[in-house]
């Protein structure tokens, strides 16, 4: 008998609950075994001896985000490549090879504009970044 | 309580909704239609949130820059 | 079809006598069995990952003319475990200004992430957890949350050390894994399926059977693919989230005793799935050269074949660390995006023309004539 | 047994996460809500046979969106943005008075029951359709359709996404302050 075809999630739901289970577990044990002598002093943040000054959650720069955007669109394009390089081979065995590689090869030249794009105006640069700018509006 | 005026905010209750659509698709396309067109379409819907985030993000961010607030009060004019 | 290893053992005539005592019962005994099997596969793993740091300090040793760790049981073997005892007896301390929530939160993100990806590892045909149709694709998905425990790490300690080891960290993460992805994408194109067991059937035992030999673009796929996994993992020469010279130790910075253990668990097992990912994707996977039963004790040459590969890549990776110097964050960011990138989608263009050209035949089997 | 079990934790993980998104006062905290959030519905997805599209969720969602906004988060000061405290009743006057907040109550209601009625007709006309724990590939399928059916479909998004590329950079790109 072949159970049914959708217990093969429950194998992804069970690793999932024992990392719980570990983390929860290795928690109670820490609780129980570890020390506990807490001091002001012991629990201000590291910062090699000194005292810190302000709060860490201060702005980031731009181009974190860049990279984050630049990620996700090449992120979403690679999840709808993912169907369609899965059936290439199948395709090409029904002799529609040619076709497949249009379509894929015609997608595959959008993205690679769009990294063309990113590259030219500097946004790749992780350090010139501001100094291409800068450039450009002195000219 | 649930009316918020922090652009970030507004922006994950968008992905909440587009969310919300793109589940429907799916659960009509298993109980009610016999194709995956359903899938493709929240596929679609998937895709589309993920660029308004792109996008919207970036408007955020370059209207705190701006305006040093992301209070959505603030934004009242068009140009400059 | 999702095959999955109860469905496995399910055309053996032990499992019906299994079936017999569980009274009919088919989701408990796939219950009992899937935790069963989870439990060893984790014990494996965490086992593999404290002998990972135990290897770790006595390959480093043995790189730098030292003698490593040898007080602790034969060897010093047993160092993991006086490690992990010292991990529990430590104090766990939170900084008084961190997220607590968010704090508690962070380890957990990173463990979840990687022990899920345990579930579609395929340690031979029938001991491969869930062989979804969408393994591949699912492992990559699912190892994004490590990304973000160490992200949510860095911002919750709310340290300065910290919050910049876990915005590299998180745009390191995020950035590594286009190419990775892409290259996966040629394997998935050469393969056609996402399944692991697709993957692997599609490959042989001897070298010229492998993936990583099917064409030039395979080929340079592979290291696309290990440079960015090294990266993902956060390993050296790519450790810059944790760049112990200028950032202290980066995201984990802050964390103290059990938290600080599951961020190292994480960290090892990580590289052990990336590993074993490789070796699957890239070189045959279980595949045993040569033979092709499908008996029981076949599964045991075939997860020996496995594990081997794994280890040997695991070892590549170690040995890696202590030869590179770090790379500095622009170098990182370029490395990635001028690079990696663009190779990565040129190959998988050229993999598609191969596919089309050639009728998806290796260079073997143009060479050899096809059998 | 277990696919209720993964659709009750799913939909309780779904809902409560959301509520969570909009109760919380901490930006962050939010954020990592719809996290929680979005996970549950990769679940739901997952129970309903979309195994594709679960994952592609996961993919996108927890790999990118929450992160992208996790950062938006941090480069506009955190989670030191002050909500002013607001509820439903105490709206200020430029949203509306009574008389329009009656209007757009009859218009919900009207809607409701129109929604009702139509899901209502809906049902009966549709023969019921068994479900089996049949669970085909759906990827090759969507692939099929993508390449065939959907082609367009599939190559403007392509375009679409250069699109948002390009614009979001273009908005985002650091530049000289003023």
């Amino acid at each position: 008998m072949i159970p049914a075809q959708f217990d093969a999630l429950m194998p992804i739901v069970i690793f999932m609950g024992l990392a719980i289970l570990l983390f929860f577990g290795g928690h109670y044990l820490s609780v129980v075994l570890a020390p506990k002598k807490p001091s002001h002093l012991k629990s201000t943040p590291y910062e090699c001896g000194e005292l810190p000054v302000g709060s860490a959650w201060s702005m980031f720069n731009v181009r974190f985000y860049v990279v984050g955007l630049i990620f996700i669109i090449f992120d979403v394009e690679s999840v709808l490549m993912f169907p369609v390089a899965s059936i290439f081979r199948e395709l090409n065995d029904m002799g529609q090879g040619g076709y497949a590689l249009i379509i894929f090869l015609s997608f595959i030249s959008v993205l690679i504009e769009g990294i063309a794009y990113c590259w030219k105006k500097g946004d790749l640069d992780w350090v010139k970044s501001f100094q291409h700018s800068h450039k450009k509006e002195n000219k | 309580m649930i009316a918020r005026k922090n652009i970030v905010a507004i922006l994950l209750g968008i992905e909440l909704i587009l969310n919300a659509a793109a589940l429907n698709f799916v659960a009509y396309s298993r109980y009610v239609t016999n194709n995956l067109d359903g899938h493709i379409f929240s596929l679609f819907i998937i895709v589309i949130a993920a660029a308004e985030a792109a996008v919207g993000l970036a408007i955020v961010i370059r209207f705190f820059q701006i305006k040093e607030t992301i209070h959505i009060d603030e934004a009242t004019q068009l140009r400059n | 079809m999702n095959q999955t290893v109860v469905s496995y053992l399910s055309q053996y005539e032990f499992y019906d006598f299994l079936l017999a005592l569980f009274r009919s019962n088919q989701g408990v005994l796939a219950f009992t069995l899937y935790l069963l099997l989870a439990l060893i596969i984790v014990g494996m793993c965490a086992t593999i990952g404290g002998l990972g740091t135990y290897a770790e300090r006595k390959i480093s040793a043995d790189l730098q003319a030292r003698i490593g760790p040898n007080r602790v049981g034969p060897y010093g073997l047993l160092q993991m475990l006086a490690d992990g005892v010292k991990m529990m007896t430590k104090e766990d301390i939170m900084p008084f200004t961190a997220d607590k929530k968010l704090f508690y939160l962070a380890p957990l993100l990173c463990l979840t992430g990687v022990f899920a990806t345990l579930a579609v590892l395929p340690f031979s045909s029938g001991f491969i957890m869930a062989d979804l149709n969408v393994g591949i694709f699912y492992l990559v998905a699912i190892s994004s949350l490590v990304g973000l425990g160490v992200f949510l790490g860095g911002y919750a300690s709310n340290s300065k050390w910290s919050m910049l080891g876990g915005m590299r960290g998180a745009s390191q993460i995020i950035s590594y894994e286009i190419p990775v992805t892409i290259s996966i994408l040629a394997i998935v194109l050469l393969a056609g399926g996402m399944g692991f067991g697709t993957i692997v059937g599609r490959q042989g035992g001897l070298p010229h059977e492998w993936f990583m030999f099917h064409n030039p673009f395979a080929f340079i796929a592979f290291f696309v693919y290990s440079v960015g996994a090294l990266a993902e993992t956060n390993r050296a020469p790519f450790d810059l989230p944790e760049a112990e010279s200028e950032l202290v130790s980066g995201y984990h910075t802050e964390y103290t005793g059990m938290r600080f253990g599951f961020f190292a668990l994480a960290e090892y097992i990580e590289v052990f799935v990336v590993c074993g990912v490789a070796a699957s994707l890239f070189l045959g996977g279980y595949n045993v050269p040569g033979i092709k039963l499908d008996i029981l004790p076949m599964q045991a040459a075939q997860f020996v074949i496995f594990m081997t590969k794994t280890l040997v890549l695991y070892y590549v990776v170690i040995w890696i660390r202590w030869t590179l110097p770090r790379l500095r964050v622009d170098q990182l960011m370029s490395v990635c995006w001028k690079y990696l990138t663009p190779i990565a989608i040129f190959n998988l263009m050229g993999c598609a023309i191969w596919m089309v050209v050639f009728n998806g035949k290796s260079i073997a089997e143009l060479v050899l004539g096809s059998h | 047994m277990f696919l209720q079990f993964l659709f009750i934790s799913s939909a309780v993980l779904t809902v409560s996460c959301a509520l969570g998104v909009l109760m919380v006062k901490n930006i962050m905290h939010s954020c990592v809500f719809l996290l929680g959030s979005l996970m549950g519905i990769a679940g739901l997805y997952a129970t309903l046979g979309a195994d594709f599209v679960a994952i592609t969720q996961i993919m996108v969602y927890v790999g990118g969106v929450v992160i992208l906004m996790l950062f938006a988060v941090m480069l506009t000061g955190g989670n030191d943005f002050v909500s002013r405290a607001q509820n439903l009743l105490g709206l200020p006057a430029s949203m509306g008075n009574k008389w329009t907040y009656a209007i757009g109550l009859l218009v919900g209601v009207v809607f409701l029951l129109t929604n009702i009625q139509l899901i209502r007709g809906l049902t009966k006309a549709l023969p019921v359709k068994t479900i089996t724990n049949e669970f085909p590939s759906t990827v090759t399928q969507i692939g099929h359709l993508l390449v065939k059916d959907h082609v367009l479909a599939f190559e403007m998004s392509s375009v679409l996404l250069l699109g948002a590329l390009v614009g979001a950079a273009i908005i985002a790109r650091p530049r000289k302050q003023n």
